[in-house]
């Protein structure tokens, strides 16, 4: 793999960029390999690289229907944190965040994982009381997070307006100095250029169209492209399809799959250097490198694979970014789109065997998945290597909704973005 | 769906089967409705006098809402018996004098009469009516606004996404719909004039939202 | 600030549709200039010899005015004469000139000083490869933070002003039959043939005057100017009162269910400000039952070398800039085409008596009425040639030509140089179908017309003009009215009679020949060592730059896109996209259909935030709901608590005290006197029939069937996972007659859920359910003194402990006011709730106050009421509870009742494997060893705080107070297994290190017996 | 924003009158005390989530507040038609595989 580096740019400057290697091949797919992922975004990319690095699978091909990072890969709103309640996602998402620290150099790609800190903000005194029972809990488990009064906020953000005249005045915040952003494409790519270089196959244009099983296991998948592909083992990891394709497969899953909308201003001077979130108000804002604010909105009622959702969401949340930040008023929106979340009845994701011997899937992480993308394709890869869960994924398996130990993150877990 | 049903039996009812309370006082206790802290009589007699917008509250009006079903004769001819004129049907209202009814829903209507007369009224429907028929006395938790003037469809269209040309919504015709961040029960009244339906505890925030609405075309409160 | 004024030295004597008698004055980049009215801030710019308007994002390069609308680039200016009416980013090209108007441009990269350009040395663009910061920054890795600083530095176009926004904004619904966007040719007779079927139509553009094109066609519509005949056509339309015109107004989202939605800027055409109380932008959200999408096209310049030195621009705004404004931007002009329409700038450039050096057509052999125009002209027409290269850097002073071959791909030879100021090129068109994909529809590509065209649609959808690659004007104006005709019948209205039809008839169209498919220019050197050829100027992308991606194996369309950012750009690459997909089509042998288009979202152009949120912000973002006593609350002092949308009292301070002073006061009056609670806000649903009990035996977990008349119960109502989501006390009004109250902040949702369960489970059940939240007022008298109190206020009501029973209600009047009374507690003291009609809340609330005066009755908010409750050992759902917790587990299994025949909403949920465990998190009641520590609600239990850390929880605290009565902290929190492990000690670590201990103990800190209550 | 056909009011409303509630057609099971944890779990959570053709519950919540059934198309957001609580969709799709 030739090596990215200051000294290398400079190098290919001088030859006009005319000798740049492709990041990946465009390999035609063997019959068989040891592992098939299918799908290939951020977490099924890096479920493959973590396969070939950590465990010495090589023979693996990814299967995509679409381009690489296609999917909500390229549609979110980058937030990467950990403050998650519950032991089990908390320890899930710092597994994620160690691994984000490092990460750029880990795959000699720049994926602009940017620290700056994400503030979940509280606006009634429940809000105050999850927030305390949250920071409480990440500390006690490692993480890191502190509670802040309104005059910390302000001092963190003086452009918001922290006044007690607004509608839900801001009370207070929980605070994430490792929490940050990440440039979601870099991660996709990163992810594909460096399992590529370990000899995993990147198979972009093909939809698998059906999972083969002889006497209950998984054996391969048909794909609409380049026909049957056998493998010893299937990880899915299909953000926005998974119930599509576990009907493939013959068996139903937990899920609802929503459009979930995001939307950026235009360019605009850095204003806002750290990630605000408010689950009360409902909006989320950070500013991009490039200069655009980023805000997420809120998550749409019914099932829907459009990438669309309706036009009073965005509405809601735009409100919602006012109300926060009356100065925004006058800044425009430049564009808006939509990604197909699937959701989880306990807002927990899936890491999980499933009712088909030696098919995995990997699922289910709602409106949270970019952060866990390196921690979910680390603990996924695990769990495809030796056929049985990572000890973190353990509890998400899809069986806990039938003995009912579910992990509910709705509650406290703020915006679960 | 489920068909099957199971349940527990209990011995039949005494009587009353409904609770009937008249809950006016008589004479002596202060009544205050919705819009009372708006005071606005007050407004109508210093406000301005042009303006597109024409705004009064009809305030402490008897409000009933009626529940049953069009295949109960007792519910349906009752009605008729007591008020003088037939249950409307979909989306449609009737009146008589000081006395209205609206559809609700196809099991729900909305009866508005003078404040003295609800409890009468409601007396008087019990007795007719007979089965499965639900009374309730809203009158404390509702108020009727008139919107009227040129420009009054101006700002029932920026509080609502419904329809209410002409060709979609004549005079008569009444629907419950979103109204700004809460709702109402808009009807038509006559060519320029409306009339909302408003939770009491949304009240104000109508009251506000109607101000800044009607701000560009002048706002005139009708004592 | 600079005052010296210049002169319009590209002004023309006359014509143009400008108004040469109101000359505006406006100020830009701290100089002073003149325009008219009816200039834009570009064609006034334009006018006064501006050249450079702005530097490049990435490579920092002087950059012009390239087009004439909504495609501009480069031409992105700063807005504003005060802080708080600061716009970023407004487009020159579409910025109406107005008295007073105040502009800067806004260089992005580099920024003034420790730019990246300065940091990672002069060799610049060199070093800024598409993706280059992907390869780079990464060593060390604590450098990051560093370089990302330098970064941030040089984003962003424009500044976010840094004072709130005095304007106004707002929305208005309609519902259209037809809704026609575009006013151009086809828009225009669209609506005009829709009009006069008596359809609703509105009609929107995005420019102050409709007509489009026409406004600088020289063709003859009718006999008559295009011109004219546009004005003839707004006459007609502007008298019809089912029409609606929308000037100055984007329709910037086609959304589903032909839902649409228009951006109209009412006032920034007069000043930064708007006029006082005036809207300054307006959104319409129309439902449209058909819609007619005349948006035009857009023409796409040629990818050369050095294509962005101000000076370059497209063919059609030169005809623009001429034809509308009166205005020429150079004196010397080299026009580049590739197709026959292209000369028409040259045509217009002559008639304006400027200097023409050639005419470049890139065809071999152009044949058409355009090309003998031109000789007739007399102008220099050089076939089979390209310009392959601009000479100049803030403004044109030159053009390199060779001869190319027939595809286009290749120089084939003699160089030669011509000296000139402008460049124009015309490239072809690109049909505007962006809004017809926003709601998912694909392009599909058309050979014939080397474009993409709107796909197939669910949407009632029709196409109209040169959106559908109809260029030529009579095709616009006939597919125009044909789809007017067909959109309003199909809504209903009038049939598609032709004489409808007969909208115009073009006098002096032009014929035209084959065009020829060319996007990027060639050079004697490759692409990749040739000077810049810029195919997204907004954003720097280079036809180079995408060749690299495509090397690279960014191969898909959005790879391309997103590694180089193309179409990124404030103006979503509106003249580049095609051209950049055609290049990475041709560097990988594809063809562009194969290669693909990105798909377009909203918005077509950048919207206000401010008109997208209309007046939902500040005092209206969200419904503030009062009780009928609020007045009162806000007189006596009270603050508040949002609970869901209401303001309830929260504490009510005297001077001077501190929050727990009140609290402390507020609870003893209440335990030793009397107190006072508005509990209005609770939620009560009325519920009638004959099957109410069963109904409530099934929703609740505990029984209902022996519940007697006159009585009231507590319940429990839990979800079908067993889960605990709301509690509250319902009394039997009659045998058929039920009053249920529920949380305040879960009222919606419990009447919601008792519909769901009767009209989806068990319609057969005779029962109904009405909100009467509102139409109660209740007045919770609590406390020792309260039945002395109440005595002095009825005299038909006997509360004496044996008539009036704890857990009782009696009808009876309070203060004069019929009223129901329920004798229930929450805060274990003797207590009533009087419940009376809302609109005599206020003056029974009044009385009990002068007759408690005695009593010294206090006023008690819901902090108050949470620390009583909270000695008594009760829950407050959504406080003790979230959501993942059984009655089991609130050690409520007294309010279980597992002896009803009907398996009541949450009993077989809580019968699951899980919820069984011996080892749940239990709720219990904690005291601290130190009797004054509270500890803080949400703290984290453990059993050894000596564990390093990840530490194992055993439970949250969950509601934690002073307790003034009993002279300690109490709180009630969950514990691992905590039901057996009474008296135990947990610990609680706190952020300071300090660790809080507490004893494991019931929650009933006071009067467990519940004698205070039974008197 | 969808425009949806309110078989109660008998005419279009607008979606922000009306609140999803996914999943129409899942009967309560008449007897839970039989069936198993997994089948209760099946019950509560499992859901056909389809790309395409999609029976849903929904209520007019700030209309009639009456609860009805939409077949939509999850992909086009095409609703093909709403029908009561009670009655059976016109459109299908044969559901294996």
């Amino acid at each position: 793999m030739q090596k990215y580096s200051g000294f290398g740019l400079l190098k290919h400057a001088l030859s006009h960029h005319e000798n740049w290697q492709r990041a990946w091949r465009n390999p035609t797919p063997k019959k068989k390999y040891d592992v098939i992922i299918v799908g290939g975004g951020g977490h099924g990319l890096a479920t493959a690289y973590y396969l070939a690095k950590e465990h010495g699978i090589t023979n693996i091909a990814v299967l995509e229907k679409g381009y690489l990072g296609g999917g909500n890969t390229a549609r979110n709103t980058t937030i990467v944190r950990s403050n998650y309640l519950w032991d089990e996602s908390a320890h899930l998402y710092e597994h994620a965040m160690k691994l984000w620290e490092g990460l750029s150099q880990d795959l000699n790609y720049n994926v602009m994982f940017s620290q700056r800190g994400v503030l979940n903000l509280g606006h009634t005194l429940q809000d105050m009381r999850d927030i305390e029972r949250r920071v409480n809990a990440n500390r006690l488990n490692g993480i890191d997070g502190e509670v802040l009064d309104t005059q910390q906020v302000q001092e963190i953000v003086p452009m918001m307006d922290c006044s007690a005249n607004r509608r839900f005045p801001v009370m207070g915040a929980s605070w994430q100095p490792r929490a940050g952003v990440a440039r979601h494409d870099a991660v996709a790519w990163g992810y594909a250029r460096a399992a590529d270089a370990l000899g995993v196959d990147l198979i972009q244009q093909c939809e698998v169209i059906d999972i083969l099983k002889e006497d209950g296991a998984a054996i391969g998948v048909e794909t609409k492209q380049h026909g049957i592909i056998k493998a010893d083992r299937i990880g899915c990891v299909v953000a926005g399809n998974s119930s599509v394709l576990a009907k493939m497969a013959g068996f139903a899953l937990p899920l609802e799959s929503h459009p979930l909308q995001a939307l950026v201003s235009e360019p605009i001077k850095p204003i806002l250097d750290t990630v605000v979130m408010s689950n009360h108000v409902h909006g989320y804002v950070s500013q991009s490198d490039k200069g655009d604010l980023v805000i997420g909105a809120g998550i749409d009622g019914y099932v829907g694979y459009g990438q669309r959702g309706a036009y009073h969401t965005i509405e809601h949340t735009v409100q919602a970014i006012i109300e926060l930040f009356p100065i925004f008023s006058r800044v425009r929106m430049n564009r808006q789109w939509g990604g197909i979340v699937d959701t989880c009845p306990d807002a927990c994701p899936i890491i999980s065997a499933t009712p088909v011997e030696n098919l995995f899937f990997n699922c289910g992480w709602g409106t949270g998945g970019f952060k866990a993308t390196p921690g979910s394709g680390n603990v996924f890869a695990a769990t495809l290597a030796k056929g049985e869960a990572h000890e973190l994924a353990k509890p998400f398996s899809m069986f806990r909704f039938w003995d009912g130990s579910l992990i509910d993150e709705h509650g406290a877990a703020g915006v679960a973005h | 769906m489920s068909d099957l049903m199971t349940k527990t039996e209990f011995k039949a009812p005494p009587q009353p089967a409904y609770a009937l309370m008249n809950q006016l006082p008589g004479q002596g206790p202060r009544a205050e409705s919705p819009l009372y802290h708006a005071d606005l009589a007050t407004l109508a007699n210093k406000g301005p006098v042009e303006g597109g917008v024409h705004l009064q509250e009809q305030s402490l009006l008897g409000h009933l809402v009626l529940r049953g079903s069009l295949q109960n004769k007792s519910f349906v001819k009752g009605f008729a018996q007591v008020m003088g004129f037939k249950l409307p049907g979909a989306l449609q209202s009737a009146e008589a004098g000081e006395v209205s009814v609206r559809w609700i829903a196809p099991d729900e209507w909305m009866l508005i009469v003078p404040g003295a007369e609800a409890f009468g009224i409601e007396k008087k429907l019990r007795q007719v009516m007979t089965g499965h028929v639900s009374i309730a006395d809203v009158s404390g938790g509702q108020t009727v606004l008139v919107l009227a003037g040129k420009d009054a469809i101006n700002v029932l269209k920026k509080s609502s996404a419904y329809d209410f040309h002409d060709s979609n919504f004549p005079v008569g015709k009444v629907v419950t719909t979103t109204f700004a961040k809460t709702q109402a029960v808009i009807r038509r009244i006559g060519p320029q004039k409306w009339e909302l339906v408003v939770r009491r505890s949304f009240a104000d925030y109508i009251w506000l939202w109607l101000q800044d609405a009607c701000a560009e075309y002048g706002l005139i409160v009708r004592g | 600030m600079n005052l010296k004024s210049m002169t319009q030295k590209n002004r023309l004597q006359a014509g143009g549709r400008i108004d040469r008698n109101q000359p505006v004055n406006f100020e830009y980049n701290g100089t002073q200039y003149q325009g008219f009215v009816g200039d834009t801030l570009a064609s006034a710019l334009l006018a006064n010899g501006v050249d450079v308007v702005g530097r490049s994002f990435k490579y920092s390069r002087p950059r012009g005015i390239v087009a004439a609308g909504a495609d501009e680039p480069n031409a992105v200016l700063q807005l504003g004469a005060t802080e708080a009416t600061q716009v970023p980013n407004v487009r020159a090209t579409q910025q109406e000139l107005f008295n007073g108007l105040v502009a800067k441009s806004t260089n992005g990269w580099p920024s003034t000083d420790n730019d990246l350009m300065s940091y990672i040395g002069k060799v610049g663009g060199r070093m800024m490869p598409p993706g280059f910061y992907y390869k780079t920054f990464m060593y060390p890795q604590s450098l990051w933070d560093t370089y990302e600083k330098f970064i941030r530095k040089a984003a962003g176009l424009g500044r976010s002003p840094l004072e709130n926004d005095p304007d106004i904004y707002d929305h208005i619904n309609h519902h259209a039959d037809v809704m026609v966007v575009g006013a151009g040719p086809a828009g225009l007779s669209a609506a005009l043939v829709a009009g006069r079927t008596g359809a609703r139509v509105i009609l929107a553009d995005e420019q102050a005057e409709f007509g489009g094109m026409l406004l600088h066609s020289n063709e003859i519509i009718n006999g008559l100017p295009a011109a004219e005949w546009v004005a003839g056509v707004v006459a007609e339309l502007s008298k019809m009162d089912n029409v609606m015109l929308l000037p100055r107004a984007t329709v910037n989202g086609y959304h589903d269910h032909n839902f649409i939605t228009i951006h109209e800027r009412r006032t920034d055409h007069l000043a930064d400000l708007a006029p006082k109380g005036q809207v300054r932008q307006r959104m319409h959200r129309v439902r449209a039952k058909w819609v007619v999408l005349a948006t035009g096209a857009i023409e796409r310049p040629l990818v050369y070398a050095n294509n962005d030195v101000p000076g370059c621009m497209l063919a059609s705004a030169i005809s623009t800039y001429i034809k509308r404004y009166s205005v020429v931007p150079g004196k010397e002009l080299v026009l580049m085409t590739t197709n026959d329409r292209g000369y028409q700038a040259a045509f217009d450039w002559q008639d304006a008596g400027r200097k023409v050096v050639a005419i470049v057509d890139t065809r071999a052999e152009p044949t058409g009425a355009c090309v003998v125009e031109a000789q007739k002209r007399k102008l220099k027409v050089i076939k089979g040639s390209a310009v392959i290269e601009v000479k100049g850097r803030k403004r044109v002073s030159g053009v390199v030509i060779a001869s190319i071959n027939a595809v286009g791909d290749r120089v084939t030879g003699n160089v030669r140089t011509l000296s000139c100021d402008t460049v124009a090129s015309a490239g072809g068109w690109s049909p505007a179908v962006h809004l017809s994909c926003h709601t998912g529809s694909r392009p599909e590509w058309r050979d014939d017309i080397q474009a993409f065209v709107p796909g197939a649609t669910v949407q009632q959808q029709l196409v109209a003009g040169a959106i559908n690659g109809s260029y030529r004007l009579a095709a616009c104006l006939e597919e125009g009215g044909h789809c007017g005709a067909l959109a309003a019948a199909n809504a209903g209205f009038g049939e598609q009679s032709d004489e409808l039809l007969e909208v115009a008839i073009v006098d002096n169209e032009i014929s035209e020949s084959a065009s020829m498919a060319l996007f990027h220019i060639p050079h004697t050197q490759p692409t990749s060592r040739a000077p810049k050829q810029f195919v997204d100027y907004q954003t720097d992308v280079t036809a180079a730059g995408i060749e690299v991606a495509t090397r690279e194996g960014y191969e898909s369309i959005e790879h391309v896109k997103r590694y180089t950012a193309m179409g990124f750009g404030t103006d979503q690459g509106k003249l580049g996209n095609i051209n950049g997909m055609a290049i990475a089509a041709k560097s990988m042998n594809k063809s562009i259909p194969e290669t693909g288009t990105t798909i377009f979202r909203p918005n077509y152009t950048p919207i206000t935030f401010g008109a997208i949120a209309g007046r939902h912000c500040g005092e209206l973002f969200d419904p503030k709901r009062y009780s009928a006593m609020h007045r009162w609350h806000v007189q006596h002092g009270a603050l508040f608590e949002d609970v869901g949308q209401w303001k309830r009292p929260w504490y009510f301070p005297k001077t001077g005290e501190s929050m727990q002073d009140s609290l402390n006061r507020e609870c003893k009056a209440v335990r030793d006197s009397v107190g006072i609670l508005d509990a209005s806000t609770l939620g009560k649903i009325d519920i009638q029939g004959k099957d109410a009990r069963e109904f409530l035996g099934r929703v609740y977990s505990n029984a209902w069937a022996m519940l007697g008349v006159g009585k009231c119960r507590y319940g429990l109502m839990c979800g079908e996972d067993g889960m605990v989501f709301d509690d509250g006390v319902t009394a039997c009004l009659a045998e058929n007659h039920f009053i249920m109250t529920t949380t305040t902040g879960g009222a919606a949702r419990v009447l919601e859920w008792l519909e769901l369960y009767h009209q989806t489970e068990w319609s057969e059940l005779e029962v109904y359910f009405n909100t009467v939240t509102d139409h109660w007022s209740t007045l919770t008298i609590s406390g020792p003194n309260s039945r002395k109190l109440l005595a002095e206020l009825t005299n038909d009501i006997d509360l004496s402990g044996d008539s009036f029973k704890f857990m009782d209600w009696h009808a009876g009047t309070v203060a004069g006011v019929p009223a129901r009374v329920f004798r229930i507690s929450f805060t274990g003291e003797l207590s009533f709730e009087v419940n009376v009609q809302a609109n005599y809340g206020m003056q029974v609330w009044e009385k009990v106050f002068e007759a408690g005066a005695k009593y010294n009755l206090t006023p008690y908010g819901t902090e108050t009421m949470h620390v009583l409750r909270a000695e008594k050992g009760f829950i407050i759902a959504g406080q003790d509870t979230d959501g993942s917790v059984t009655p089991m587990d609130l050690g409520m299994g007294w309010c279980v009742s597992n002896k009803k025949p009907f398996s009541y909403i949450g009993k077989r949920g809580m019968a699951r494997e899980d919820c069984l465990k011996p080892n749940r998190k239990q709720l219990v009641g904690l005291k601290t060893r130190d009797p004054k520590v509270v500890i803080p609600e949400g703290a984290q239990a453990v059993a050894d705080p000596k564990q390093p850390i990840p530490m194992t929880m055993l439970g949250h605290v969950t509601s934690s107070y002073y307790s003034a009565c009993l002279g300690h902290s109490i709180a009630m929190g969950f514990v691992r297994g905590g039901l057996d492990k009474m008296g135990e000690a947990v610990y609680y670590p706190q952020p300071d290190g300090s660790v809080i201990e507490a004893e494991i103990c019931s929650p009933i800190f006071l009067d467990p017996k519940g004698e205070r209550q039974n008197v | 924003m969808f425009s949806i056909y309110c078989p109660y009011c008998e005419e279009h409303r607008e979606e922000d009158e009306f609140h999803a509630k996914g999943q129409a057609h899942i009967a309560r099971p008449l007897d839970p005390e039989s069936y198993s944890d997994k089948e209760w779990g099946e019950y509560l959570y499992f859901r056909d989530n389809p790309r395409g053709l999609h029976h849903e519950l929904w209520v007019h919540a700030t209309g009639c507040r009456k609860f009805f059934n939409i077949s939509r198309d999850t992909l086009s957001y095409e609703i093909k038609e709403t029908y009561k609580v009670g009655e059976q969709p016109h459109f299908t799709v044969n559901q294996d595989k």
